[in-house]
């Protein structure tokens, strides 16, 4: 397609063409509802194979884990975390990019989000899946996971409110809900169009059931869409708070390298930095697969693509901000610990950070390059790299060499770790192909009430 | 399955769907529109006069409220009063756990840190304000589910599914009437204009008996699945460290020993260090070298007392009379104000009290050494006090008590 | 015995009858006779004038050997406890190793774990070398007692026997060898040690423990001149957000314990008593090298000054029960808390592992069981019956998945709190010692109640001296573990 | 083609300003003679207040420009005027920079001698540096504000398109350089005025109050002058709305990054760095504690809440005087104790109130010339018929 080569002359005095090639609003509905009619074909069984072979991996060593214990990873007596919460603070940050899209620009009413906050918000949630389960499995003894949430037993005692791994179960359940809830909201209309499209008894059935009756009232579209400006409100403030009580984990420790109060808001935007990256990535290539060029346009990805920018330098104010702050505080301890990070063993992690989210993503400055498709897929997977290195850099070389030099060591991973990690990778990337096959990947009804001449004129009435 | 059949309305033979068999009973007039000003405009005029009446649009319109002269949503005030419970709750909550239930001194920090409860309560707000808000609304705001709306399932509603604009005149309106609704549909432009009507009241008796064993499976599996899980599976590897602790407690077996007994006796032949075994066992008196280690000091006639009292006054009675609480029940205990028994040596009444004498059982493994020389003492105390020489008198009436002049 | 009653007994005129004379005696363990002093004759220094002091000529290295520091000849090689406790100097487990100074493994291009071969005269030995600051040039050290064929299930063919390099006719003792050729092999070996070895590769780390006030230390004159001279000006009175919680804690008895690092000589012997009285499981040399070893207390060996001359400071490093213990506010179970008596104590039955607490102490004296260690080490040979009368009864054997640590011995606490019950007397500080407390040889460790009068309590003098501090104050933790800065006595040809 | 016509604010607002600023500085000038170092550290407030309006406002139209947001084109020119404060700091700044060992620790002599950290700091810590970073600061605020309103202005002669691009690009620019400026200046001049105390996240707290500040002097201005008429009479509530939908929003982020930064210092309770907060819990300051949490967030949060209460003028008009004397109060608490507390605690002084009253004026008069000379509205900016057409839904 030559639509990521050529340049647009964007003319202040109207916004920005959201649907492009002139689809007409049914068109909207055959496009993004095909796939679902189709059977699968040879792309999708292979990779549904490669990612469920991940996946399967990935089970595999997590059973091995579970049965002789944590002993199998990397993890020993100074570092006492390892992959498994790097992988889990990782996927939380995926997380972020959809719940940003789908309630913060919203909020804004960045009209351009319809296209891209369905699928942004199913990542989300299967994002967070992934995330749920590391804190679980990096437990010594993870049957007893249930502890941490306040039930009455015959202990009589409750979890430790003050400690911020509670807090990160209440913020991660939270999240999930909410963003399960939102995703499912937005469906509705969507499975209600299915329904009345579809042709075979069984998906018919679903899909009714799911549709709850819908019929595109609009005295149910108006407390529709009141309920989906609160739930925005809502989201908003909780996407922010469950990556903030993540950062909590580390800064209200005393580690040096942990305790540092800029964490909330740098995480915060490290998450929505590799977030979106992510949604990048997936959607180059399912926008091809599913010719899908017209609904998510290049500027889409422009737009991504800016904003990936934009929090790419607030993630690298925070390292700066870090950095300063360590040599301004004149404490030995965080010296030590920074200075090591650039120059001590694991000295190649922190620059492989430095590079892939501070200086990498400066290419964004020029719009060509914000608009070719494989300059920003390669800018994404660098990314994905450079943030799954930097919560390495924060859990891993703060703790192999915090106060006292006796208990300093060293943070060997193990095969079970790089196992468990690739399969999480599968488990995401199954869970994105198969929600690609079973439902609707871009929002119909609100890419329909985008689309040209779907509102009102604004002359009369007002 | 049949039942499925119907509510879905489907051929059973070919998936094809199949219109539902209506009643007789007329739900609305339904009209379609191809543009957004052309279905605001017609729902502006329709609002002026009917009040029963709907439009359906694919997608919201803008400025359709108004065009309907509807009332503003009122849906935020469930999520203002969850939320806010959500806060209260969640705050006093964790404020009882951590202050009055179960208070615990968690590095240094106060019972009730109030800090470290707002993340929580946050989360809680969160979780209950949007979760209200939602579940509200389709309930209580929809009524849904309602997948047998007369609309469900009509060509008009498919066709507003795609892309049309349609607006439906329920006949429940006070000022429906069939003709001038299709009249007034027709001049405001509306197209294919048509009759909805009831479909058939299909019922879904609930107690029947396959749904009811069904309930009952269900149910039995859940608590049957809890049970094991929580009572058995817990305790089987690899849930089960540390329940069995390789430990040898007291009283405990031992593999290691053919008699398996975890608990060991002294080696034959061995003395350990303040266990010297008592000689005289079995003798009727024990030698002369064995005195009292004892100096009859407050302390230790205190001791004596006390142990007298729990061990020997049940026969002897509280002041040796040999009066007590079991008399007539055996052979009477003798006084111990005998002269025979004034006459033992200290180390025959110890022997006495170790070793037993006539039916008096031997006391030496509930009385320790210590405590059968106190309660010696206290025996001389007591022969002492029954006839008691002037001077004594003297100085308990100084003193108060004998104590200090035992000699 | 016949003896006794033939010979002995009659010649002491005891009141007693042989039957309790025998047992008085076996009970007291001794027996007051009186026997005429004879002389044991005089030294004869002429026997040893012949021997002339002829001067060993040495090309090449010198080797030698010395009987291990923890398994002696050998004989103690199939003692788990003994095999995992760190060497007091350079810290391995499990293993012996050439020791060398760095200028010579500089010389052969040696490094730490570089497998040699030691030729003396045609007896040869494979062994790794380990580069030991301090040590003379040109010479070897190695320990015996290591590479038993047949030493049981934890001893066989545990390290390299050294043995091979003794021969009867040594020029002179049988410990030392010159003319011995070392050269450098292909192939490394790992040796397992419990610390580090960076205290001399970077400018950054050298001198750490001084420059980072983990250890204290001074000379004699200067205390003299003023004894507080090493005292910070605020202590453990930091400004803190919750100081007046703080007030209504711990008003009746408070434990603490203070290390006298005067008296300390690193030798272990805390280490290994603290492991048998706490269960403490031996993990296996594979899971040192991942320092993954579960000693409760360690014993921690700072170097600093330079390679040739090193200065060495040894340090017990134990839990410090904070009174702001940062590993508790962490916890998200509250499996670790704090008690009445000022024990952090740990729940093992309700830690589900998360391993943060760990993650938060700034000693890392918490210690991971990350496997099940009884099953885990060589096949599960802890857990065989002869372990059960092995273990503490008064201590629950840990497993898999929970954190444990150093409890100041709560279950002797527990006893002396239930004697003091029964004879209802008070408890006392000295009422109660710690298993490192009656093991240590010099009594460099005192364990007492710090709400005590300081005339009632030995502790506390310890504890309040002028050279008492605490490890990094600045944390605001407030340690109850006092250490008593060293003093050098030097002298000032040598300064 | 925005049929809109020129009107002129009625002169006697210049009036009232030159009246407030008048009286501002003939007391502040008396204060200086009354109690010296009290009235350099009001002056300080005052200071600091007038920059963060200017700063925070500039910031603001930088984010129009990068988002392609059209609603508040219609209200830019106000920002404008408002951020045309910002030259003036170079000079303004003038009596503090002859004041700085009044104000800082580090930068007097003996007070460093003797202080391990205030020497190991120095090196970024003292007055030449102090002084270049300061008006490099102030120069390159003042070169954006001076171009991003030359192109704004230009426009309204010739609807020439490209000056809006011009703009977006200067914005991109403006945007990093704004944080890294904004924290240098909290850093300076407000952190080390406490020169041992450190917080990586403070120029992110600065930044949040900076522009709840500026927001609330914005939504006040444009209220007043939509009343009065003086706006384009296309102007509706429903415009209002994103103004305190965004004061909302910035109320939100202040309370987030003030509870951040609290927990994390209450939380780990270390001695460096708790000591702040403890100084701001005694002597009185704990009162000013409480009374920051309530007035800073909790109450403008309740004004704000409901979708009504942001469009409407009244409540709009209300919570903006609240929050400028919220960010008044804000300020206050960061700079004033580390001088009070030398004298143990809180004392009343009226010195502290004339500057920014003072301030209050001098922002009027600015404000007055500027919408002399320009139009109110950005009549030929390509954007605005859109942000007239702007609409809720």
């Amino acid at each position: 397609m030559n639509s990521n080569t050529q340049e647009v002359m964007t003319d202040y005095k109207h916004e920005a063409v959201l649907v492009e090639g002139g689809l007409t609003r049914s068109d909207i509905e055959e496009f993004v509802a095909r796939p679902l009619d189709t059977k699968p074909d040879k792309k999708f069984l292979i990779a549904i194979t490669i990612s469920g072979s991940m996946l399967l991996l990935g089970a595999l060593c997590v059973g091995l884990t579970f049965w002789f214990g944590v002993g199998l990873w990397g993890n020993n007596q100074p570092v006492g975390w390892g992959f498994g919460i790097v992988n889990f603070v990782y996927w939380i940050g995926i997380g972020h990019a959809g719940t940003l899209i789908s309630a913060i620009l919203f909020l804004l009413r960045q009209r351009w989000r319809t296209g891209i906050a369905r699928f942004a918000e199913a990542m989300t949630i299967f994002a967070v899946m992934c995330a749920g389960l590391f804190p679980i499995i990096h437990m010594g003894r993870p049957w007893l996971a249930g502890y941490l949430l306040p039930y009455p037993n015959q202990h009589a005692l409750w979890p430790n409110f003050t400690s911020p791994l509670v807090w990160d179960v209440f913020a991660v359940s939270t999240y999930f809900t909410v963003s399960l809830v939102f995703w499912y909201i937005g469906l509705i209309p969507d499975f209600a169009s299915l329904r009345d499209r579809t042709k075979t008894k069984l998906k018919k059935i679903i899909y009714s059931i799911f549709s709850l009756g819908w019929r595109h009232s609009h005295r149910n579209w108006q407390h529709y869409e009141k309920a989906y400006l609160i739930l925005a409100g809502f989201a908003t403030p909780l996407v922010l708070s469950v990556h903030t009580i993540v950062s909590f984990d580390f800064a209200v420790s005393i580690v040096p390298g942990w305790h540092t109060t800029i964490f909330p808001p740098y995480f915060v935007a490290g998450a929505v930095f590799s977030g979106f990256a992510m949604v990048v990535l997936v959607l180059v290539f399912v926008r091809k697969l599913f010719n899908l060029e017209h609904i998510i346009t290049v500027t889409h990805l422009e737009r991504m693509n800016k904003i990936m920018m934009a929090t790419g330098m607030m993630v690298g104010y925070g390292y700066a901000m870090e950095f300063f702050i360590a040599w301004y505080s004149g404490n030995p301890f965080e010296q030590f610990v920074f200075i090591s990070r650039a120059l001590g063993p694991y000295a190649f992690t922190y620059w492989i950070m430095i590079s892939c989210n501070v200086i990498i993503p400066q290419l964004f400055w020029f719009k060509r390059f914000r608009r070719s498709i494989p300059v920003m897929l390669a800018i994404a997977i660098l990314v994905n790299v450079g943030m799954w290195m930097e919560r390495f850099v924060i859990v891993v070389t703060s703790l192999h060499r915090d106060f006292l030099p006796s208990s300093w060591g060293m943070f060997i991973p193990t095969l079970t770790d790089f196992g468990i990690l690739i399969g999480s990778f599968g488990l995401f990337f199954t869970l994105v192909i198969l929600f690609t096959k079973t439902l609707p990947v871009v929002s119909i009804a609100e890419v329909k009430a985008v689309s040209e001449g779907a509102q009102p004129s604004h002359g009369d009435g007002h | 399955m049949e039942r499925l059949k119907k509510f879905f309305r489907f051929n059973a033979l070919s998936g094809e769907p199949v219109p539902a068999e209506r009643t007789k009973k007329l739900f609305g007039i339904t009209a379609l529109f191809d543009t957004p000003d052309q279905i605001i405009h017609a729902a502006d005029k329709i609002s002026g006069h009917y009040k029963d009446f709907d439009v359906n649009t694919p997608y919201p319109l803008h400025g359709m409220d108004k065009a309907m002269k509807l009332k503003p949503s009122k849906l935020g005030f469930i999520t203002l009063v969850f939320g806010l419970s959500g806060t209260v709750f969640a705050l006093l909550f964790m404020g009882w756990a951590m202050t009055l239930d179960y208070p615990m001194i968690i590095g240094g920090k106060p019972f009730f840190s109030l800090p470290a409860f707002i993340p929580i309560t946050f989360e809680v707000t969160v979780l209950l304000a949007t979760l209200s808000t939602v579940i509200g609304m389709l309930t209580f705001f929809f009524n849904y589910p309602e997948n047998n709306h007369p609309l469900v399932d009509t060509p008009y509603l498919r066709s507003v599914s795609v892309d049309k604009f349609g607006i439906c005149i329920y006949a429940s309106d006070t000022h429906f009437d069939e003709g001038n609704v299709k009249n007034l549909l027709m001049e405001l432009g509306g197209k294919n204009i048509e009759l909805v009507y009831y479909p058939q009241k299909e019922s879904y008796p609930i107690f029947e008996p396959k749904f009811l064993i069904f309930l009952a499976i269900v149910a039995v599996i859940t608590s049957g699945g809890t049970y094991i899980t929580l009572n058995k599976l817990m305790y089987l590897p690899p849930f089960d460290f540390m329940l069995w602790q390789e430990k040898t407690t007291v009283q405990s077996k031992s593999h290691f020993y053919s008699d398996q007994f975890g608990m060991r006796t002294p080696v034959e032949g061995t003395v350990a260090r303040g266990f010297l075994p008592y000689m005289y066992s079995g003798l009727p008196q024990p030698a002369q070298t064995l005195v009292n280690p004892l100096l009859p000091d407050k302390e230790n006639l205190e001791l004596g007392e006390k142990k007298y009292f729990t061990f020997c006054s049940p026969c002897h009675g509280n002041y040796a009379d040999g009066d007590s609480r079991l008399n007539q029940q055996f052979p009477n205990p003798p006084s111990l104000h005998t002269d025979r028994a004034r006459n033992f040596s200290d180390g025959m009444i110890y022997h006495i009290i170790t070793n037993g004498q006539n039916i008096m059982p031997s006391y030496a493994s509930q009385i320790t050494r210590e405590e059968r020389w106190a309660i010696t003492n206290y025996i001389r105390v007591l022969q002492r006090a029954k006839n008691a020489k002037e001077t004594d008198l003297e100085f308990a009436r100084r003193h108060g008590s004998l104590y200090d002049k035992v000699d | 015995m016949k003896n006794w009653e033939e010979t002995i007994y009659p010649v002491i005129n005891s009141p007693l009858d042989f039957k309790r004379f025998w047992q008085t005696s076996l009970h007291d363990g001794v027996v007051f006779s009186n026997e005429p002093v004879t002389s044991l004759g005089v030294f004869n220094s002429a026997s040893v004038s012949g021997l002339s002091d002829r001067k060993i000529e040495n090309k090449g290295f010198i080797v030698i050997l010395k009987e291990s520091y923890t398994l002696s000849d050998g004989r103690f090689a199939d003692n788990g406890w003994l095999q995992e406790l760190p060497h007091p100097v350079t810290k391995i487990t499990w293993d012996n190793y050439a020791a060398i100074s760095k200028d010579s493994a500089d010389e052969l291009g040696l490094n730490n774990n570089d497998l040699v071969e030691i030729n003396v005269g045609n007896r040869k030995l494979i062994i790794p070398v380990f580069l030991q600051p301090g040590a003379a040039d040109k010479t070897i050290t190695i320990e015996l007692g290591y590479g038993r064929e047949k030493a049981g299930i934890v001893g066989t063919n545990v390290g390299f026997n050294a043995n091979v390099l003794l021969s009867k006719n040594s020029g002179q003792s049988p410990w030392i060898y010159s003319n011995a050729e070392i050269k450098k092999i292909s192939g490394t070996y790992k040796l397992a040690s419990t610390q580090e070895h960076h205290a001399f590769d970077k400018g950054l780390t050298k001198d750490a423990p001084n420059r980072r006030g983990l250890i204290r230390t001074g000379t004699l004159e200067e205390y003299k001149k003023d004894p507080d001279f090493l005292k910070s000006e605020k202590g453990l009175d930091q400004p803190t957000f919750y100081g007046q919680h703080l007030k209504t804690l711990y008003t009746g008895t408070k434990w603490g314990m203070s290390i006298d690092l005067n008296k300390c000589l690193g030798c272990g012997e805390c280490v290994v008593a603290c492991t048998s009285e706490n269960n403490v499981p031996v993990v296996g040399k594979d899971q040192v090298e991942r320092s993954r070893e579960m000693q409760w207390l360690r014993i921690d060996r700072y170097y600093s000054g330079d390679y040739e001359d090193p200065e060495v400071f040894n340090q017990p490093m134990l839990c410090q029960h904070c009174d702001h213990a940062p590993c508790e506010n962490v916890c998200p179970v509250a499996a670790t808390t704090h008690s009445d008596d000022g024990l952090n104590q740990m729940a093992y039955n309700r830690c589900v592992g998360t391993r943060y607490c760990s993650n938060n102490c700034p000693y890392k004296v918490r210690r991971f069981n990350f496997y099940d260690f009884k099953s885990h080490f060589k096949d599960s040979f802890q857990e065989n019956n002869i372990f059960s009368l092995l273990y503490n009864p008064e201590v629950s054997v840990r497993s898999r998945g929970v954190m444990e640590k150093c409890t100041f011995c709560v279950q002797r606490i527990m006893d002396a709190r239930e004697n003091a019950i029964r004879e209802n007397k008070p408890l006392k500080g000295s009422d109660v010692k710690t298993a490192c407390q009656e093991a240590c040889n010099t009594e460099a460790i005192k364990f007492g109640d710090m709400n005590e009068k300081e005339s009632e309590s030995e502790y506390n003098k310890y504890k309040n001296h002028s050279l008492g501090y605490h490890m990094l104050e600045d944390l605001n933790t407030r340690p109850n573990i006092t250490y008593l800065a060293k003093l050098k006595n030097t002298h000032p040809e040598e300064t | 083609m925005i049929d809109y016509t020129k009107k002129v604010l009625p002169a006697n607002l210049s009036k009232v300003g030159w009246v407030l600023l008048g009286a501002g500085v003939l007391l502040g000038l008396l204060g200086f003679f009354i109690d010296y170092s009290r009235a350099v550290f009001a002056y300080l407030h005052g200071f600091i207040f007038l920059l963060s309006i200017g700063i925070g406002s500039l910031f603001l139209i930088a984010l129009e420009y990068i988002t392609g947001a059209d609603w508040s084109v219609p209200i830019r020119r106000v920002m404008e005027f408002l951020a045309s404060v910002l030259p003036f700091l170079i000079i303004l700044v003038l009596p503090l920079l002859f004041n700085i060992d009044q104000i800082f620790h580090w930068s007097q002599e003996k007070a460093v001698a003797g202080d391990k950290i205030l020497q190991h700091k120095s090196p970024y810590l003292n007055d030449s540096f102090f002084i270049i970073r300061t008006f490099a600061v102030f120069l390159i605020w003042s070169a954006f504000f001076y171009l991003l309103k030359k192109n704004s202005t230009k426009q309204d002669l010739n609807g020439d398109q490209s000056f809006t691009k011009k703009n977006i690009v200067l914005s991109a620019l403006f945007i990093p350089l704004f944080a890294i400026t904004i924290t240098i200046t909290a850093i300076d001049w407000t952190m080390s005025i406490e020169p041992h105390w450190f917080s990586t996240i403070f120029g992110v707290y600065f930044f949040s109050g900076t522009v709840v500040g500026s927001l609330a002097a914005i939504t006040l201005v444009v209220v007043l002058l939509m009343e009065k008429g003086y706006l384009h009479p296309k102007m509706n509530n429903e415009h209002l709305y994103s103004l305190g939908a965004l004061t909302f929003a910035f109320v939100n982020f202040w309370g987030y990054i003030a509870f951040s930064q609290y927990l994390l210092i209450w939380y780990a309770d270390l001695p460096e760095e708790n000591f702040w907060f403890l100084a701001r819990w005694h002597g009185g300051w704990e009162y000013f504690s409480i009374a920051l949490i309530l007035v800073h967030f909790v109450v403008p949060y309740a004004a704000l809440l409901s979708q009504s209460s942001k469009m409407n003028p009244k409540r709009l008009k209300f919570t903006a005087v609240w929050l400028l004397f919220a960010h008044l109060l804000d300020l206050y608490w960061l700079i004033m104790p580390s001088l009070l507390n030398h004298g143990h605690g809180y004392s009343f002084s009226w010195i502290d109130f004339v500057f920014p009253v003072a301030a209050a004026g001098f922002i009027i008069i600015i404000f007055k010339t500027m919408a002399a000379k320009n139009n109110l509205v950005p009549v030929n900016d390509p954007k605005l018929q859109r942000g007239l057409n702007f609409r809720l839904n």
